[in-house]
């Protein structure tokens, strides 16, 4: 079914009624060219390109929970492309190109909002930093500002410029980025993935693999045993849990990010801002509510949930730099749960196990690389080489050096 | 959360700082030939359980210690709070073996 | 008027002025807004979020989902404020919200009869296009159309404050449970806290008319409270709500200060407490829920509970005509306290067709249920299943309880389902919480005091206090019933969520679309997440869920409940922590110095440190910074380096730890000598870098960079406890304890020698480079001296105790005179570093090695050192290593941009083509042009070579010449002079 | 000119009443002890021949018969001491520094006293610890995290507190002390 206006306007007037399901909810087959794991974004994004663009259709999604109820479902919703390293930089940016045209691709509207993503920087060495960034940005393509403090002061006239403990001396802005309405995004990708004949199948968990003589050939899950010639894992903060049932350790742990909402509120903030002395980031969602998020707690959890010291130590940065914001108040606190590589940057890549890949590692950056992230790893399981833009993205580059550290902090996860 | 210091009593988490798995602890030590894949596993890869799960936790504002905490990250309940280098003490033939 | 004489607990003596709308209204101390709204026949009081329709006060308390108003004026004022909780002061000023022109007129309701269109993800559907339409029109229209309240835009004018508390047993809600449980506790001798959101303790009892042991309930809180203050192991919290349940018995506190002149008050206008409990007794009591009917969400049609409240405790008359809609018990007591304070009960409706009338002198209809409700801004009549017809201006609607158990999810916990009171109770509650009260499903008193008499002794027992005997109590109290949800679905527009505007028409299309988990459902309608968080609209939701799937409630499932209870400031959670005071300042023993001289101070980390010293007549920094550079030069400046990480190590193996931490040797490092040392992190990766000065066999001090210095120190304790836990080595910071100032120039041993004792030593050749020793300043002051060189030229660090720092700057500039003797800052610093081709910061960036650096053959082949072995990985360095190297521009007259991009000549700037970056740039005085260091692809090969700086941010491409880095002083004979 | 220069101290020797809290500047010789390892079976006995008092357990301090001496147990291998009077370090550090490594500590550290009826409100506004009798008896020494700052803190009596913190970033620790004090006045 194609959603239109015209269509609305007549279920409008029938007392729709007409609408159909979204998707269809069918029982596993026995058989599939290709499984994948995992019916958060990323998994619904690589089923709905390997199915629109690959054409392998023969395909499942595997979803031991509902559909969308990974951290699709609990995020800050912000998209950009403003990353630093060559082997990051192409690959956001193509998801970026990705995002703009993906409620046209979908036929869904996902509310991609380019609203224009501002980093605040304090200092000298601050300001260098970002733009050696921003000229990265610009030599890939990509777009980048670099405002003064005059030029943001007409954007952002709500900052503290007066009375701030680190001075706010300028921003890198990227106007391209913005947000997603991110429940969306994974409805959209598996409305339009079903529609060429991928199963979503849902509480449906995979307890192991079939893998013989280093060669995978399908799942066992709570539905029975299912054979496929590619599996293809895609399930994020419990990458490590799954892959050790086919006794793979990962350079990956698994940490809590809390993400934070206010009450519904008159449109007041136009970005997305991210606050370059203190650990805050915001936006403004279409429904009013401010949508902001800050650092990790910092420890190993798969609680889904977080503590208090990062929520004062993120309403600190907040009105340490929007101090107009002390009288809105946090309705919603959550957590999700973060599969944090050891050096920031995420893995699309076959395992030493035939017929076994992964995806993941995404750290707190999963939403915005959706798109790419899906439609790279469809690449990979389609051709079995890697997408251009995702080439560094290997398994094994701990192992030889290539590492792609855009934060500089080495092998600890939560500081990335 | 509130780790239980072995000395001073309950404290709040924010007098720590996380550095994550215990095993970090045993450190290859380079001998010739160097061994680059022990010294990449014991760096870069982890567990990662979701479960029991024995970490590092230095204690910054507070004794300077390095303790290693056994905590359920499914339920952060904290189940063991030793020093590190009673941890260590505990497991002399593991540190010889890597 | 609609105030009934001698009744409720408001102080009549006691009059209080406010406004709405601009319109000028009263009530009293001990009215709440929506107390006081009322009793001046208020009830519509703002409009809902999609429809705009009409909507008035619905509830008594913190489950308010309609009754959101807009409190106070600029910069004070507060959005979606609860006129149910807030407590009426003097000069209140509230107005409504998400209206369009006036609030009885909202041009917006318009949307109210789009309904059809605008029903459940109808927006996901379309406004796609043309594909440029979204963001320019669509999206505009829509984010000015959503949101409730609005902010000023100003900073919050008001000061917050954060605390901690500790407790034995924190009580949760202060209503008859929560005061029994505490009074047990009291007499027990236990550590009590009991918080409670309301500025009157005492919960239900106070809006009930309720007998304990033969006196009113009214008076046995009253007693109770007495009691309670009389214990000195008792605190008791009013206005302070619970918000959240953390890890490990940590609960989340709001208490609000001050309602009363809160404009006028520099206290803290809410404290933010963080509780720490051993255990904790949810006591949060219970909320109505409403019923399914037609048009049901019309202003006056109220929880039935609530109206009661309004009656009870504020003395307040809701309507002339009032009739009651009820399935359980409880309606009736409504009905009851009505017709007792006089108001006219015109009907009362029970569902329940097999109960016998509780109350006699009313008219009522059993087994019968309402289906449709008219009126425009207020209710004005009602039809029931029979077609009867009844006029009334007030509907007191009670569709049963729901338990408060949000307390108990926020670990996660899943509440479960109760069928025979039909709500959810708490599952698995946090560790050390136990749940009494409605909270945990049990609705008479004299059942709830049973319940927590016998869990408080538990309790007790468990924190090993006594129990002593409390008398039983007894009330008045009938048990509760109440019938089952309906089977089929109520017919009509029938609201669930009040507040986002979502009907059973909404979870029908959800549905029959797919959504039909309970968390695809509540996204894709909006469900549960207004700004009550569904503690009106969930388990409603759920029952007509239950009848779409045909599924029982229980097995339809629920969604967990997320901190916070109910809606904390942003301002609350940041505290005092904003402004100047985001982060404790730290200050160089020479800074009050520097700023008697005019110095202009930057941010390096928390510290402050003096960027440069203007004197009178320079008009841009950079004179200041080439006459300080220049001065320093041609004789002697002197720079505050005490930011500087030092840290003291000391024990039999500090040599051999020193060898293990550094990447370089240091062995065999002399006493009295100091050594450049660099430090990678485990990965190979250059981590730090500074100078390690030994002073005897067993004592070194090692320097950081100011950045690292706290990290540095962890890491080295890090490989003291954990790695090598055998060894003999203590680590204390000693940088708060030494001032240390860089003393360079040319004529810096003369100034020296000035301040120096006599019988100091510090010619080249008793002290050359590289030397270190304890000295003695100014007749006997202790102090160390370190012949190091940051600047390049001739220059020692001197450190001495603190205490004597802004002295000794009085001092050595006094002395100083005769050598032209300079204050230098950071600039000058960071200019001399780039003249002579020091890596700082912007090189240290945590992505380098020590081969990017020029550094590589420091690193140690042979021992066994932190990151040497990973450092060897064959592609760490990259394809072709990046080298550290300088950078001049061809044209003298161009400025160089530090973060510019390095391309070869000819190729076009893109990423393919990308060699390096230069990292930092400054104005060279002694070379009279710009210079810069940065990275580029084998750069040690191709010296001489062109290259173009990029910078695309700025438009411009710059000719460079790539150089070596030691662009002054090559050989390095002025440090060694 | 005169050689000679003069101590100043963080806080210019501040004294302030503010409600029912008073707040003054001290100023102790600081030194901190770390206990070589093979020192670490003798520390009680050495120490109770030097100073001729018993030493704490971690978390305690203990002070000589004139309470002008405070052994401070930081961790298992450090101690702090203090010395009210410049008068008595020579004579006890020359006989530690045989057997310990000494380093000295006073110009690291800012000492603010809190005393008054309201010490406990005031400091429950920034202080995580439980400060309260049972879980915090006078002599108590502990470190912990006070608006951002490490504070090392130390119940002198019942009714007073010595916080000693960075010397730094004494200012804004006066500033945090003070706002709380105003906060609850």
């Amino acid at each position: 079914m194609k959603y239109s206006a015209a269509k609305i306007f007549l279920e409008g007037l029938f007392g729709n009624r007409g609408w159909g399901k979204a998707w269809r909810e069918p029982e596993p087959k026995k058989n599939y060219d290709v499984i994948i794991i995992g019916g958060g974004g990323h998994g619904l994004s690589t089923a709905y390109y390997l199915s629109n663009v690959y054409n392998i259709r023969n395909v499942a999604v595997l979803e031991k929970g509902w559909l969308g109820s990974g951290n699709i479902g609990r995020n800050t919703t912000i998209i950009r492309s403003n990353y630093l390293l060559p082997e990051n930089e192409p690959f956001y940016e193509f998801s970026l190109k990705l995002w703009e045209g993906l409620e046209q691709d979908t036929n869904y509207n996902s509310m991609v909002s380019q609203r224009g993503v501002i980093n605040i920087f304090h200092s000298d060495p601050q300001r260098d930093a970002f733009v050696r960034r921003g000229n990265a940005m610009l030599l890939s393509g990509a777009d980048a500002d670099l405002l003064d403090e005059n030029a943001l002061r007409k954007l952002c006239p709500y900052l503290d410029f007066e009375n701030a403990r680190f001075p706010v001396k300028g921003a890198l802005m990227q106007k391209r980025g913005g947000t997603v309405r991110h429940d969306a995004v994974a409805w959209g990708y598996a409305r339009g993935a079903d529609m060429k004949g991928v199963d979503i199948i849902q509480n449906c968990n995979v307890e192991g693999f079939i893998i013989k003589n280093g060669v995978c050939s399908g799942v066992r899950t709570s539905k029975g045993d299912i054979r496929a010639k590619k599996v293809a894992s895609c399930v994020a903060g419990s990458s490590s849990q799954v892959m050790s049932t086919a006794g793979i350790r990962l350079p990956i742990e698994s940490h809590v990010l809390q993400a934070f909402v206010s009450e519904g509120l008159k449109p007041i903030l136009d970005n997305v801002i991210t606050f370059g002395a203190g650990h805050f980031y915001v936006s403004q969602s279409d429904k009013g509510g401010l949508v902001f998020g800050g650092d990790l707690d910092g420890y190993n959890s798969y609680a889904q949930r977080g503590n208090l010291p990062v929520v004062e130590d993120v309403c600190e940065g907040g009105m340490a730099i929007m101090p107009m914001i002390g009288r809105a108040r946090l309705l919603r606190m959550w957590g999700g749960v973060m599969d944090m590589s050891m050096d920031g940057s995420p893995f699309i890549d076959r395992t030493h196990i035939d017929g076994l890949y992964f995806n993941g590692g995404w750290c707190y950056g999963g939403f915005k690389a959706t798109p790419a992230s899906g439609y790279c790893y469809a690449h990979l399981l389609a051709t079995d080489s890697p997408h251009p833009v995702a080439r560094g993205y290997k398994l094994d580059r701990f192992r030889t050096g290539s590492l792609i550290d855009e934060k500089g902090v080495g092998a600890q996860p939560n500081l990335h | 959360m509130i780790i239980p210091h072995p000395h001073l009593g309950p404290r709040d988490a924010c007098e720590f700082v996380y550095k994550g798995d215990a095993e970090l602890v045993f450190r290859p030590e380079r001998v010739a030939p160097v061994d680059y894949d022990t010294f990449h596993n014991y760096l870069y890869l982890r567990q990662n359980p979701a479960g029991a799960h024995k970490e590092l936790w230095y204690h910054e504002y507070g004794d300077r210690s390095w303790l290693v905490v056994t905590r359920n990250t499914q339920t952060h309940e904290i189940l063991k709070v030793e020093f590190a280098s009673e941890y260590l003490s505990g497991q002399k033939d593991r540190k010889s073996n890597v | 008027m609609f105030r009934l004489e001698n009744r409720g607990l408001i102080n009549r003596e006691k009059r209080l002025n406010f406004s709405f709308n601009g319109k000028k209204l009263h009530g009293y101390e001990g009215d709440t807004l929506a107390s006081a709204l009322l009793a001046n026949g208020n009830h519509l009081v703002g409009r809902s979020f999609k429809y705009h329709r009409p909507r008035g006060i619905f509830s008594s308390g913190s489950e308010e989902p309609s009754a959101l108003i807009q409190l106070g004026l600029g910069a004070n004022t507060e959005p979606n404020i609860r006129a149910t909780t807030i407590q009426l002061f003097n000069d209140l000023v509230a107005n409504s919200q998400n209206h369009f022109g006036p609030l009885e007129w909202d041009f917006m309701r318009v949307n109210d009869f789009l309904s059809p269109f605008l029903s459940a993800g109808f927006y996901y559907k379309t406004f796609m296009w043309p594909k440029s339409f979204w963001e320019k029109i669509y999206e505009p229209i829509i984010r000015k159309a959503a949101g409730l309240g609005k902010l000023s835009g100003e900073p919050d004018p008001s000061t917050y404050d954060k605390g901690f508390l500790h407790c034995d047993l924190l009580i949760i809600g202060a209503g008859p449970s929560g005061l029994l449980s505490a009074l047990m506790a009291a007499r027990g001798g236990a550590k009590v806290i009991i918080a409670d959101e309301d500025f009157l303790l005492g919960g239900s009892l106070n809006g009930d008319h309720t007998q304990i042991n033969n006196d009113t309930g009214v008076n046995w809180v009253k007693k109770t409270i007495e009691e309670l203050i009389s214990f000195k192991n008792v605190r008791l919290m009013p206005k302070t709500t619970i918000y959240g349940a953390f890890d490990h018995g940590i609960f989340g506190a709001l208490e609000i200060k001050t309602n009363f002149d809160r404009i006028k008050s520099d206290k803290p206008r809410q404290v933010l407490w963080r509780i720490y409990a051993k255990q904790s007794v949810l006591c949060s009591g219970s909320s109505e829920r409403s019923l399914l009917f037609g048009n049901n969400d019309r202003p006056a049609i109220m929880l039935s509970r609530s109206v009661r409240q309004y009656c009870n405790r504020w003395g307040i008359i809701p309507g002339k005509k009032i009739s009651i809609y009820t399935n359980n018990d409880d309606g009736w007591i409504t009905a009851k306290d009505l017709k007792e304070a006089g108001c006219n009960v015109v009907m009362v409706i029970d569902e329940r067709p097999d109960i016998i009338a509780p109350i006699k002198n009313v008219d009522y209809r059993l087994g019968k249920k309402v289906v449709e409700t008219k009126g425009s801004l207020r209710i004005s009549s009602i039809r029931l299943d029979d077609g009867t017809k009844v006029e009334t201006d007030c509907l007191a609607v009670s569709g049963g309880f729901n338990p408060n158990v949000h307390l108990t999810c926020h670990e996660r916990g899943r509440p479960q389902w109760q069928e025979k009171n039909q709500c959810f109770i708490p599952g698995k509650t946090p560790k050390g919480m136990e749940v009494v009260g409605a909270a945990s499903g049990v609705f008479d008193l004299n059942s709830i005091f049973e319940e927590t008499t016998l869990k408080m002794k538990k309790i007790l027992s468990y924190l090993g206090y006594k129990h002593r005997k409390v008398i039983k109590l007894t009330a008045d109290h009938k048990p509760y019933n109440v019938s089952a949800f309906s089977k089929s679905l109520a017919k009509g527009k029938v609201w669930i969520d009040l507040q986002n505007d979502v009907t059973i028409k909404d979870i029908k299309i959800a549905v029959q679309e797919g959504f039909h988990s309970v968390e695809l459902l509540k996204r894709y309608t909006t469900l549960g997440m207004a700004t009550d968080q569904g503690k009106t609209s969930n388990v409603l939701g759920l029952s007509v869920l239950s009848i779409l799937k045909n599924k029982p409630i229980e097995e339809v499932g629920t969604t967990i409940y997320r901190p916070p209870f109910t809606p904390v400031p942003i301002g609350a959670f940041a505290g005092r922590s904003r402004g100047k005071h985001f982060k404790p300042f730290r200050l160089t023993p020479s800074h009050q110095w520097a700023e008697q001289r005019n110095a202009v101070f930057v941010e390096t980390g928390n510290w402050l440190r003096a960027q440069w010293f203007p004197l009178a007549g320079e008009r841009t920094w950079r004179e200041s910074v080439d006459r300080e550079v220049l001065q320093t030069r041609e004789s002697v400046g002197i720079c505050d380096v005490t930011t500087l990480g030092k840290i003291d190590i000391k024990g039999r193996d500090a040599g051999a730890f020193l060898n293990f931490v550094y990447a370089n040797n240091f062995g065999k490092l002399a006493v009295g000598k100091v050594r450049y040392g660099l430090m990678l992190r485990d990965d190979g990766i250059a981590f730090d870098d500074g100078t390690t000065a030994r002073f005897s066999e067993d004592h070194f001090v090692m320097t950081t960079t100011t950045a690292n210095a706290v990290t540095v120190f962890r890491h080295l304790e890090f490989c003291r406890q954990c790695l090598k836990p055998a060894w003999d080595v203590h680590l204390l910071s000693t940088t708060d304890h030494w001032a240390q100032f860089a003393i360079a120039g040319p004529n810096s041993r003369a100034l020296l020698s000035e301040i120096l004792d006599p019988k100091i030593d510090i010619s080249n050749e008793s002290f050359p480079f590289m030397a270190c020793g304890k000295v003695s300043i100014f007749n006997g002051i202790e102090a160390r001296l370190f012949r190091i060189s940051f600047s390049g030229e001739l220059a020692y660090e001197l450190a001495l105790p603190r205490r004597y720092a802004s002295s000794f700057m009085e001092h050595i500039f006094e002395i100083g005179k005769k050598f032209n003797l300079v204050p230098y800052g950071t600039e000058a610093l960071g200019v001399m570093r780039i003249e002579k081709g020091h890596a700082a910061g912007n090189e240290l960036n945590g992505q380098t090695t020590a081969n990017n650096l020029g550094l590589g053959k420091m690193v140690s082949k042979l021992n066994d050192c932190i990151g040497n072995t990973m450092s060897e990985r064959e592609k760490i360095d990259g394809e072709a290593v990046l080298k550290l190297v300088g950078f001049a521009p061809t044209n003298k007259m161009q400025s160089l941009v530090a973060g510019s991009h390095f391309i070869s000549k000819g190729k076009p700037a893109k990423l393919a083509n990308d060699e390096g970056w230069m990292s930092s740039v400054a104005f060279s005085p002694m070379l009279n042009k710009s210079i810069g260091l940065g990275f580029i692809k084998a750069g040690d090969q191709r010296f001489g070579e062109k290259v173009d700086s990029v910078n695309p941010l700025n438009k411009e491409v710059i000719e460079v010449e790539i150089t070596s880095p030691h662009f002054f002083d090559p050989k390095g004979d002025r440090l060694r002079g | 000119m005169d050689k000679k220069i003069s101590p100043t101290t963080p806080l210019s020797g501040l004294h302030s009443v503010i409600g029912n809290v008073t707040l003054n500047e001290v100023n102790p010789e600081i030194f901190c002890i770390s206990i070589p390892k093979e020192m670490n079976k003798k520390v009680a006995s050495e120490f109770k021949r030097i100073l001729k008092f018993d030493i704490p357990i971690i978390g305690q301090s203990s002070l000589n018969k004139n309470s002008t001496i405070r052994l401070i147990r930081n961790s298992l291998d450090q101690f702090f001491i203090l010395f009210e009077k410049a008068s008595e370090v020579a004579g006890v550090m020359n006989s530690l520094e045989k057997y310990f490594y000494i380093t000295e500590q006073s110009d690291a550290w800012v000492g603010i006293e809190i005393s008054g009826k309201s010490s406990y409100s005031c400091l429950e506004r920034i202080c995580p610890l439980d400060l309260s009798t049972e879980s915090f008896g006078v002599n108590t020494a502990v470190r912990t995290l006070m608006e951002h700052l490490n504070v090392l803190i130390i119940k002198t009596t019942e009714e007073s507190f010595l916080l000693l913190s960075a010397s730094s970033s004494a200012k804004s620790f006066l500033n945090a002390v003070e706002t709380s004090a105003e906060n609850i006045a």
